[in-house]
């Protein structure tokens, strides 16, 4: 389960709704091991939606998830495991350190040993003492890519991964994005701004687009 | 690329010129202390008369008074600072504040226990929901809130801050504590010892409660200066860390 | 002024659309004071002693309840921010939100404390009493919370440690307003009391404000 | 399992980081368990009858103070879905959430419960029921706490659900709670109203978690 | 003071404490009417909190800021009202629509008439009746530039204003900033990620990095 060798992620017609609206329907995707896959689409065309769909924070409305071929629906505990994720937030508590913080979602997931080399992977280890309270936005971010890092899971689902971080550490991330696919890792982002993943497959949110329709509601 | 400094407390008060303030005091206020509670507690034992009516339970009273008198002193001496630091950012005003409360609070606990122990004999209750009892409870509550304020801050100038803004609220306390025993007809003795017609009790029993007061006064100034010391150093030791740290 | 009645009115809204922290201080306030003739029995007498300091202990209880939801969301969320930087003056904005607590607190319990009061056999002459002791009293108790809340932002611990900031300094309005109700309930007037009540309502809301502005803003640095 | 200690270990250290963080859960309970009798005045055996019934309100109103803080906080700051996701199912999250949040409230209530019991000149006999009482009562309370902040989360209409869900279910434990108490005050026996209260105690952490665990799902979706 | 038309806008030696770190120390900068300053640096170099001190949520440690040559220590209702603030947090509450939002902010200033406008300029106009709880990521951005476009200030502080815009609502922002400049106002913006400013002056944080000295302490 920790080993970071991933195998096929795929999903099948997958649609999602929020309350009362549908925002995407249709949508398929594969990723292979050590693949990338580039989520694109305008603010609001669903790709915060599908990473959440992905991780198993939203049931799929349609369509399914499989791993390896295997349905994850019938099985949440595995994608649990396969799966970590970065949201649009970066779940920092003021009152803990930045090593607090990355060891604890480490041990969460009995990593813990992954944690140091998380920090220092995002440059962070003299802020190590630092109280999440005193931490700048890009400083945020990069502990939160620590956690991501030191979870081990071989899918890392990445929302927007970029914001905040400055040049040096984008380049660090990449380098990061890069070694975790060298280990047949997968990686499956949503970003605007340009992120270098070598050979990633783009998918752009704007070709699912739908709506519910008055007679599909009624049927 | 250049770092420039800039000192921590630049414009501030600075704690050299406090150090040797401090050292120079120190030995003084300490000697007194000593010299003061010894003559104090021999007249209170053996050299003032027992009470007509309390017998010997009134020799409680020179623990009791002074303690509460303390409790009060303490506490404006600590809004008077708060105020100064909160008005002109004096550092040192700030951390005086801090170093008084642990002894405020002491002080307190000092005038409710003893006062219960007088308590019992006098009224024939530990406690009773009297005004100024009451009242300096919430004294005793106030130094432990603030006390707690301060330390639930992973900054520190955020807290001494928010603690010295508490200070100042809380003053309106001490006329209570003061004024209670006339507001309210209370079981508790009425000013007898600070009162405009001057004092109403034996001298006998004044000179070893002045001099109880004075030794409570000279220990805390003694204990606050050495207090203050140590927060200063503790401070440098975290700028020093902090410093460290970024490079 | 314009922009301090904005403010008054958004955060009401604010509190009526999610409802949670305007249930929970009135469930709670019944609740306690129904436990009361549990505790002591149904003795007519008896509840009628303790009805005006029971309906105020509660009412002081059931104000801590919503106090630190009162700056904590906007402290966490960035809109204390604006609020800091908004023309109106920081002080101004207290006395609104305060506003705002109290009509979702002080405002309901008023409402409820003649029930209860039949409940627990107040005596007849005691109604009108605690009715103006709370109209006093609980502004009071918000705006005194209001300091609490904001002089805890940022802190650990941040409910119990401002309901200990909080609670010494209701104790005086809680004596004079109880004082108040007994006194009418025994047929003498309740002025006096009232009257000293009143002098804290009006030092309450003419100086924390300030106090709580300066926590605010040290908050915020 | 382990995860679930890990958590319940990062949730007590949020609240209490050093020692002196619990200065203040327990200062809060004697200075609540102090407003009762300035307000009803200090005759010793009225102060008797009331003492099972306030001692509970006012661990009732700890548990309500903390409340909110349990999801609330974790759900604005994206916690709660890295928790939703981590290996843990978060049915047991949600117990050892319930478990710091009642070892930073029920428990400190436990401990100074007797000093709270002298003050109120509670009866000699009443003592260990008050004790079991709240070791049976308060984890119950917690854990229905958590699930009515669970529900909160989600629902637009959070607050009028905590009313209509939770509070019914307060009632009975306080009931059972205090009658037990004020038997063994009179020295009657409080066993079958502890059995009562224990029954509640088994149900509460048996079920209770797994409709939070829904509750929070849905609030994530 | 609800005119578009700003004079000039400078600081000088200004130096920013957080706690007990001194972020950066003898600052000095001066913006004119229709100008545009632009703050880099990587992270944790003070670009927010030099932008909190400009919008006066933060008090200087040393140095003063001047309008038009008159100190705003002063006068700080003046600095409240020739100043807005844009932050890392949109200030979104769940609870109320984006029209809400962007009205209630425009009213606290009374400037209510130029609500819609702004929603119009950052194309949330359909989005009105959205509640905040609803947003995605970049309308929530969206809205809070709304908010700062309604407020009629002329010295605009943004604070990674494009963080999680997609590119065409980038290229609006630019031409609103363009519009803002042109009507004589003045934006200062810290960003990592590239935006057209043109002919603003960049300010890089690094230059004034500085740390409390020890012995000092004692001197
Ligand atoms: C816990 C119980 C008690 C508390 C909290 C308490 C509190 C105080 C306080 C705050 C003062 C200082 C008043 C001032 O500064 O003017 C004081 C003074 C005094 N107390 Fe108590 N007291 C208690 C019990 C007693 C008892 C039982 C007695 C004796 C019957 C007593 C006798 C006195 C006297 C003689 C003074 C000096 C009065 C004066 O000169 O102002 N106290 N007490
Ligand atoms: N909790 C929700 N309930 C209902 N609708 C929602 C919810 N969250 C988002 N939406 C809607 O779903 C759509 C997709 O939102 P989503 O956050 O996935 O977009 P996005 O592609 O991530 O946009 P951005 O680039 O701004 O992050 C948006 O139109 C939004 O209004
Ligand atoms: N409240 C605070 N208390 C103490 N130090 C703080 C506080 N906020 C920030 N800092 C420290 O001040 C420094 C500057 O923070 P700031 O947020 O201004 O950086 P920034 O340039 O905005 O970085 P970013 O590009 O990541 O947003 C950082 O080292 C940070 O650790
Ligand atoms: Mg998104
Ligand atoms: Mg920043």
């Amino acid at each position: 389960m920790t080993s970071g060798a991933a195998h096929r992620f795929a999903g099948v017609g997958l649609a999602c709704r929020r309350s009362e609206r549908l925002v995407f329907a249709g949508l398929d995707f594969a990723v292979e091991a050590g693949e990338a896959l580039l989520l694109t689409g305008p603010n609001g065309s669903g790709k915060s939606s599908l990473l959440r769909l992905l991780a198993g924070l939203i049931k799929p409305y349609m369509g399914r998830l499989e791993y390896d071929g295997t349905p994850l629906r019938d099985d949440p505990a595995r994608q649990r495991d396969v799966v970590v994720y970065l949201g649009h937030q970066d779940a920092i508590k003021p009152m803990l350190t930045v090593a607090e913080t990355v060891r604890f979602w480490a041990g969460m997931r009995n990593q813990a040993e992954r944690a140091d080399a998380a920090l220092a992977a995002m440059d962070l280890t003299a802020l190590g003492d630092l109280a999440g309270r005193f931490l700048s936005s890009g400083q945020r971010r990069r502990t939160a890519l620590a956690r991501v890092i030191a979870s081990g899971a071989p899918i890392w689902l990445l929302d927007e991964p970029t914001v905040g971080l400055d040049a040096q550490s984008i380049v660090r991330l990449e380098a990061v994005l890069a070694s975790h696919r060298a280990d047949g890792g997968i990686v499956i982002a949503a970003t605007h701004a340009p992120i270098a993943l070598p050979g990633a497959a783009t998918l752009n949110l704007t070709a699912y687009d739908a709506r519910f329709s008055d007679e599909a509601d009624a049927a | 690329m250049t770092t420039a400094r800039v000192p921590l407390l630049h414009r501030y008060a600075n704690p050299a010129a406090f150090g040797r303030l401090a050292g120079r005091i120190m030995p003084w206020s300490a000697g007194a202390t000593v010299i003061l509670l010894a003559l104090g507690i021999y007249f209170a034992l053996f050299d003032s008369p027992p009470d007509y009516q309390q017998g010997d339970s009134v020799r409680i009273m020179y623990v009791h008074v002074p303690a509460a008198i303390l409790s009060e002193l303490v506490y404006g001496a600590m809004a008077l600072a708060a105020a100064a630091g909160i008005i002109w950012k004096h550092a040192l005003a700030d951390l005086f504040v801090k170093a008084a409360a642990p002894l405020g609070a002491i002080f307190t606990l000092i005038c409710l226990v003893a006062g219960s122990l007088w308590g019992k004999p006098m009224w024939g209750a530990w406690w009773v929901w009297d005004a100024r009892l009451t009242s300096e409870l919430v004294l005793f509550f106030l130094y432990l809130g603030y006390i707690a304020l301060v330390d639930a801050f992973d900054d520190p100038q955020r807290g001494l801050r928010a603690g010295s803004i508490l200070v100042l609220v809380g003053v309106v306390d001490l006329p209570v504590i003061k004024f209670s025993v006339d507001w309210w007809n209370t079981l508790h003795q009425p000013a007898s010892l600070i009162t405009l017609s001057g004092p109403k009790i034996y001298a006998s029993m004044m000179v070893p409660l002045t001099l109880m007061i004075l030794g409570f006064i000279a220990f805390f100034v003694t204990v606050v200066i050495l207090r203050l010391e140590s927060e200063l150093l503790a401070r440098r030791i975290r700028a020093w860390r902090t410093a460290a740290a970024d490079e | 002024m314009n922009a301090a009645l904005r403010l008054f009115r958004h955060d009401i809204s604010l509190q009526l659309r999610n409802g949670s922290d305007l249930v929970a201080p009135i469930a709670f306030f019944v609740l306690a004071t129904l436990m009361i003739p549990l505790g002591v029995g149904p003795e007519p007498n008896l509840l009628t002693r303790l009805a005006p300091g029971m309906i105020w202990v509660t009412a002081l209880l059931a104000t801590l309840l919503a106090l630190d939801r009162m700056f904590l969301r906007d402290f966490e969320d960035g809109t204390l921010d604006l609020l800091a930087l908004a023309p109106l003056p920081l002080e101004l904005a207290v006395i609104a939100k305060v506003a705002a607590h109290w009509v979702t607190t002080g405002l309901p319990v008023m409402i409820v404390a003649p029930l209860l009061g039949v409940m627990m056999r107040l005596d007849a002459h005691g109604f009108l009493a605690l009715e103006i002791s709370l109209a006093l009293g609980t502004p009071a108790l918000s705006v005194i919370g209001a300091f609490g809340a904001a002089v805890t932002l940022g802190a650990r611990r941040g409910g119990a440690l401002l309901a200990v900031l909080v609670l010494p300094l209701y104790i005086p309005i809680l004596i004079f307003a109880t004082s108040a109700v007994s006194a009418a309930g025994e047929g003498l007037s309740p002025q006096p009391h009232l009257l000293l009540l009143a002098a804290f309502f009006v030092a309450g809301i003419a100086l924390v404000p300030f106090a709580a502005a300066a926590a605010l803003r040290n908050a915020l640095e």
